[in-house]
């Protein structure tokens, strides 16, 4: 937090910001042809998401400059992201196991 | 047993499923007076003896103290493992269905309990069962979320639609018990109840052979035995005051001004009409509450009731 | 001690303001007249809107929950129809829940307070803040639309398939209105974060921060994690309603379990909401009117958020009996003994926070005392429908309904009559009859127990809620109950008389009438338009009472000197003190 | 206030010591919006992935009657318009209010081109009758490859998600046209910028949000 460090006030470089955008329209055509592969059930799922998360990566660090941010800010986005993931990893505790086994003792 | 908080709860009338329920609550309740009583007392025993003197009182500077704050923390953690692991086993038991159970099929719907027989008989808001034999309900809705409770036995639960549930139990002694309806329904939510209906063994065996087989009967009488089955006696009464729905008496050729304005007269195709779809005309003054027999009835047993419609005057 | 770091130290000059006992510029003062008052960005104008509109939301349901005791008289029809019954104790339900106590504490108590326990001159967003209010009426609004539709019946639950059954425009209006509201409440939540960031005044350090803001800090991030959910959740409800999107309804392919997935994982951290807040003003209470530092300051902190973090993953304990599947329910149930202890830990330290203090059973502090009673019984009952078996027997009985007014009603609103008689001289500059009060808070105390306790012993035996009509052998308790009910509705008229006449002629507060550490204590009574004419530093924690009350009084000597806690710790000249 | 002193700019409010507290806080507020918007639409995910695990045949079924190139071509029109967001947050910090309102005007027409392309796909849709709720009456030619009990429910999911990302769409170019006409007023300049800044956030997670239901909705299958 010392002086010459002005949060939030980071100018981006139009080069830093080019490229970004260039690498985000890459990955979404790699993401179509991916997807026209046909890849075998869990690939093309992960193949997906992968790439979805790598976009994001991009736009958060970069474009919503949190690489330079106060650290609060990033750690907003991130405990967002993992209360969504509580929110249905706990949900689906419940609609994966509906049919069970009880158990007998 | 005399247990102290024996005064809450009903009787135990089904051992196998409520004695764990029964000695967990009876050991929460201990548990918690005993510190209730302890809180209570460093409450006022504090507020007495440190009593404000004056304005200029001086008072000690205790920020924490671990050993304090751990004991507190800890205790009160292992009871509730203790609880949760009695809660747990209990739970278990309940799901746990004995192989031997006898098994009765139950729907609910907007606003009473049918249980159907393995041989056929069927009967509205009264569950027959015999004494000391587990039996297992199996639960469907026809309509909106319905909840099967019995607070003698300790079982509960929801009766979901389109899905199929189940609770189960063993009497141990003759006598009734009453079933509530626990998930609101909608207006007559607290009048859905039923009674179970505790036989001897060779009691019930009689009760259901004299009861199997179905409806019998010449046109009328099977259609009477249909509409209380059905439970539409309910909503519809047949000496003439309004309910929740329309009155059955007289309702033959009866001239009926529908919410839409218009009139219709009662025939057979608007009895039929009513029964499959009831939402489509409704008379004026009522709601569109009731659930569609669509499916549920066949064109026989139709006929049937709208025979004996006719003969209410 | 605050000061890790040395580089960050910056020397503040800093004199002692002594708040003036005969303030002739007060916030009342500053702005007059209704068209002021509506469009003032003024939080403490705006905590005093939202504490009328809460205080009349709560007369009304509370007149409801009258009627519903009423017409439980008799078993049968007293003198209600079921469908009215069954409309009034979901009105009943929403509007506490929604309208009452949903804002009651952080939105009324807390926008008035917060700025000024941070030495701030406003929260954050001031303009966000009064559109909060508007939008509280905004749905408000919708609701008494749904009530000129037709009205609506499904508890305040709103469970499908009944919900979306084709039950009419009142439900969708209804809706729509809790929808709105939530935006009101997300807009509060973000305030207050933004604000406990980033506005407090030079040393209070995150170690110096009143447990009353750390209980509103916990309450924000639940606010703003929970609410969007209970927003998508009623509008995918809405939209079952208006066009039969299928998703929660069975008969379309839908599973209505989902919906109380969906409804829970708000709701049930709004439970949270709705009483982490009470938490903050025991703290605050217990402290002033026992002289002493609090017992356990991180504990009680901690516990606040611990609580606001497990509360998010325990919401299917209100589905034990639904048919959730039983990894998810025993989860659930475990999860749920675990958000038991931290809400131990702290009745345990503010008990411990009594000995050897100095006790002054002025009426905020007797508040203090039957919370505690009223809230434990709240939580060991709590400890008992977390019990996976005995909750099978339990669930949807009126011991339920006794817990939860044990905690909301015990809790909660126990805890804003407290924070509400502290603050009150604060708030009015005015002191309210002593002697009336403490005559209510008993009385409240005794309708309360009348009213509820009566119900464990039925819910127990087996008398399910929402019930308009009972069997015989319940009439005894349901007659205890309602007589409860009224002695409870004396008590709160008695309160709203010797409040409203302190306005016009009560006795003159001082500025520090409890003779508290509190930060908001050091202005005038009622405080300047700006909170203090001065920026506060402070360099003592909020429960030092072994400092001397002019180490409490100290404000930058000259203005503009960094006012952010986080840029600029201070350190103190004391030289400067006696100025 | 005696302390209200000339050496406050006009664009601080009265509550705030400076402007970069106040720069700050708006962005912290923004941040926390943020946190709801994500958890709002997060509803939505769950219950995507609630039912695509009940249903995985359906959503397969289901993926086809999308159309993968025009949600690509939607997507780096997305992409495109954060980038000249990002670049008018730029010319904002560089005072160059020209280049602010060149990427605003931009962006401006993007956003359109995006909803442009959303509507003729709506428009597709609906004219198959694959349309949300009751309204749900698929042409023949869609049943079939769709034959599912449940398709309905994932055309009600679809219409949801992107309408209601279309919705945030839409506000997002009326913040632009707002930000647009303020540049111009000479409003922003080096010093204060924050409207253009957390508009730039929210319209910059309007883009995340996207990235994720692409795949989701037209790619997996």
């Amino acid at each position: 937090m010392s002086a010459q460090e002005h949060h939030g006030h980071h100018i981006a470089s139009v080069k830093m910001l080019w490229s970004v955008g260039i690498g985000l329209t890459i990955l979404t055509v790699l993401t179509v042809v991916v997807s026209s592969l046909g890849l075998p059930s869990p690939l093309d799922i992960l193949s997906a998401l992968a790439i979805a998360l790598a976009k994001a990566f991009l736009v958060a660090t970069f474009f919503m400059a949190l690489k330079w941010e106060h650290r609060f800010n990033a750690v907003l986005l991130i405990g967002a992201v993992v209360f969504f993931l509580l929110m249905v990893g706990v949900t689906l505790l419940d609609t994966m196991y509906r049919i069970e086994v009880v158990p007998s003792f | 047993m005399g247990r102290l908080f024996d005064f809450m709860l009903p009787d135990n009338k089904s051992p196998l499923t409520a004695d764990s329920t029964d000695g967990l609550f009876h050991f929460i309740n201990e548990v918690s007076l005993i510190f209730l009583v302890g809180i209570t007392i460093a409450l006022i025993y504090f507020a007495i003896k440190y009593k404000r003197k004056s304005e200029d009182d001086k008072t000690p500077v205790i920020t924490h103290n671990n050993t304090l704050e751990i004991t507190w923390s800890v205790i009160p953690l292992l009871i509730v493992m203790v609880v949760f692991g009695w809660g747990y086993s209990g739970w278990l038991n309940l799901k746990a269905v004995p192989n031997d159970a006898y098994e009765i099929q139950a729907t609910g719907y907007k606003w009473n309990w049918n249980f159907n027989y393995e041989n056929g008989a069927q009967t509205l808001n009264e569950l027959h069962v015999p004494k000391g034999r587990p039996i297992k309900v199996v639960m469907q809705s026809r309509d909106v979320l319905h909840s099967f409770f019995i607070p003698d036995y300790r079982v509960k639960h929801d009766v979901v639609p389109g899905r199929y549930t189940y609770v189960w139990f063993q009497a141990e002694e003759t006598g009734e018990s009453v079933i509530f309806c626990t998930e609101y329904c909608g207006t007559s939510h607290s009048d859905m109840l039923a009674k179970v209906i505790v036989h001897e063994p060779n009691e019930f065996e009689q009760w259901l052979e004299l009861n199997g087989g179905g409806i019998q009967g010449t046109p009328v009488e099977q259609g009477e035995q249909l509409v209380s089955l059905q439970g539409c006696q309910t909503c519809h009464s047949i000496d003439g005051s309004p309910k929740i729905g329309p009155t059955f008496k007289g309702i033959w050729e009866r001239e009926q001004q529908l919410t839409d304005g218009s009139t219709v007269v009662v025939d057979e195709n608007y009895i039929r009409e009513s029964i499959l779809y009831p939402g489509n005309k409704v008379v004026a003054g009522y709601q569109n509450v009731m659930s569609p027999y669509e499916g549920r009835l066949s064109d026989d047993e139709i006929t049937n009731i709208i025979e004996y419609l006719k003969t209410i005057n | 001690m605050a000061i890790t770091e040395a580089k960050k130290m910056t020397t503040l000059q800093v004199k002692r303001f002594k708040p003036s006992e005969n303030p002739t510029n007060t916030f009342l003062t500053d702005e007059k007249g209704v068209w002021a008052w509506m469009t003032t960005v003024d939080h403490k104008k705006i905590g005093i809107m939202y504490l009328v509109a809460v205080a009349f939301f709560f007369a009304l349901a509370g007149f409801l929950a009258i009627a519903l005791r009423t017409e439980l008289w008799t078993p049968a029809k007293t003198f209600i129809e079921a469908d009215t019954y069954n409309q009034l104790f979901t009105l009943h339900g929403a509007m506490m829940v929604f309208f009452v106590l949903v804002p009651s504490i952080p939105a009324a108590l807390g926008n008035f307070i917060l700025p000024m326990q941070l030495g701030a001159k406003d929260v954050a967003f001031p303009r966000l803040n009064l559109a909060s209010l508007y939008i509280y009426v905004a749905g408000a609004i919708f609701t008494f639309a749904a009530l000129a539709s037709g009205g609506f019946d499904t508890g305040w639950t709103f469970y499908t398939p009944y919900s979306s059954d084709g039950n009419g425009a009142g439900v969708i209006w209804v809706t729509l209105g809790v929808f709105i509201l939530g935006f009101s409440s997300i807009l509060t939540g973000t305030n207050f974060i933004t604000t406990i960031h980033k506005l407090r005044a030079p040393g209070i350090t995150w170690d110096r921060l009143p447990l009353n803001i750390w209980a509103l800090y916990a309450t924000s991030i639940i606010q703003v994690l929970a609410t969007p959910v209970l927003a998508i959740t009623i509008l995918l409800l809405s939209f079952e309603n208006i066009m039969d999107i299928g998703i929660f309804d069975p008969a379309l392919g839908g599973d209505p379990v989902l919906f109380q997935h969906f409804f829970w994982f708000y709701s049930h951290p709004a439970v949270y909401i709705m009483i982490v807040p009470g938490f903050g003003i025991i703290s605050e209470v217990i402290s002033t009117f026992s002289k002493k530092t609090v017992f356990g300051y991180w504990a009680i902190a901690l516990s606040s958020l611990a609580i606001a973090f497990i509360g998010f993953l325990v919401w299917g304990h209100h589905m034990f009996t639904s048919g959730q599947s039983a990894v998810a329910t025993t989860v659930f149930s475990f999860l749920t003994f675990l958000v038991g202890i931290p809400t131990g830990i702290k009745i345990f330290n503010w008990i411990a926070t009594l000995y050897r203090g100095s006790i002054d059973m002025k009426t905020p502090m007797l508040y203090v005392f039957i919370f505690l009673f009223l809230f434990s019984i709240g939580g060991f009952t709590g400890i008992m429908l977390g019990a996976l078996s005995v909750d099978i027997h339990l669930h949807d009985t009126y011991y339920v309904v006794a817990h939860f007014h044990y905690v909301m009603m015990g809790g909660t609103l126990i805890a804003l009559l407290a924070g509400l008689h502290y603050w009150w001289p604060k708030m009015t500059g005015k002191m309210y009859n002593e002697k009336l009060a403490q005559i209510s808070a008993v009385l409240i105390f005794i309708g309360f127990n009348m009213t509820f306790l009566p119900q464990f012993i039925m819910g127990a035996q087996g008398m399910p809620r929402r019930y308009y009509n009972y069997i015989d052998q319940f009439t005894p308790f349901h007659q205890t109950s309602t007589i409860g009910s009224y002695i409870l509705g004396v008590a709160f008229l008695i309160i709203l008389y010797y409040l409203v006449k302190s306005l016009f002629s009560g006795e003159k507060a001082p500025s520090n009438p409890w003779n508290s550490r509190g930060l908001e204590w050091q202005s005038t009574s009622p405080p300047d338009f700006h909170n203090f004419d001065h920026t506060p530093v402070v360099i003592n924690g909020p429960y030092d009472y072994h400092k001397p009350m002019e180490e409490f009084q100290l404000g930058l000597a000259v203005s503009h000197e960094g006012h952010d806690a986080e840029h600029a710790p201070a350190e103190v000249d004391t030289t400067e003190e006696k100025a | 206030m005696a302390n209200h002193s000339a050496s406050h700019p006009a664009h601080v409010q009265h509550h705030f010591v400076d402007s970069d507290q106040q720069f700050d806080s708006a962005k912290l507020g923004m941040w926390v919006f943020l946190v709801n918007e994500i958890l709002f639409f997060g509803g939505l995910f769950c219950a995507y992935i609630i039912f695509r695990a009940w249903y995985p045949e359906l959503f397969t079924q289901a993926a086809l009657q999308l159309d993968k190139v025009w949600g690509g071509v939607n997507t780096i029109v997305l992409i495109g318009s954060s980038l000249t967001v990002a670049m008018a947050i730029r010319s904002a910090q560089r005072n160059e209010i020209k280049g602010l309102r060149i990427n605003l005007m931009i962006t401006i027409l993007l956003a359109c081109v995006f909803l442009v392309i959303k509507y003729f796909e709506y428009e597709h849709k609906l004219h198959l009758g694959i349309a949300p709720g009751f309204f749900w009456n698929p042409a023949p030619e869609v049943t079939a490859t769709l034959d599912h009990p449940q398709a309905n429910i994932f055309f009600s999911i679809y219409y949801m998600m992107t309408g209601i990302h279309g919705l945030h769409v839409l506000v997002g170019i009326g913040l632009m046209i707002w930000l647009y006409i303020r540049a111009g007023k000479g409003h922003f300049s080096a010093e204060y910028y924050t409207p253009v800044e957390i508009t730039g956030l929210y319209w910059h997670l309007v883009d995340l949000i996207w990235i994720f239901l692409f795949p989701l909705l037209y790619l997996i299958e």
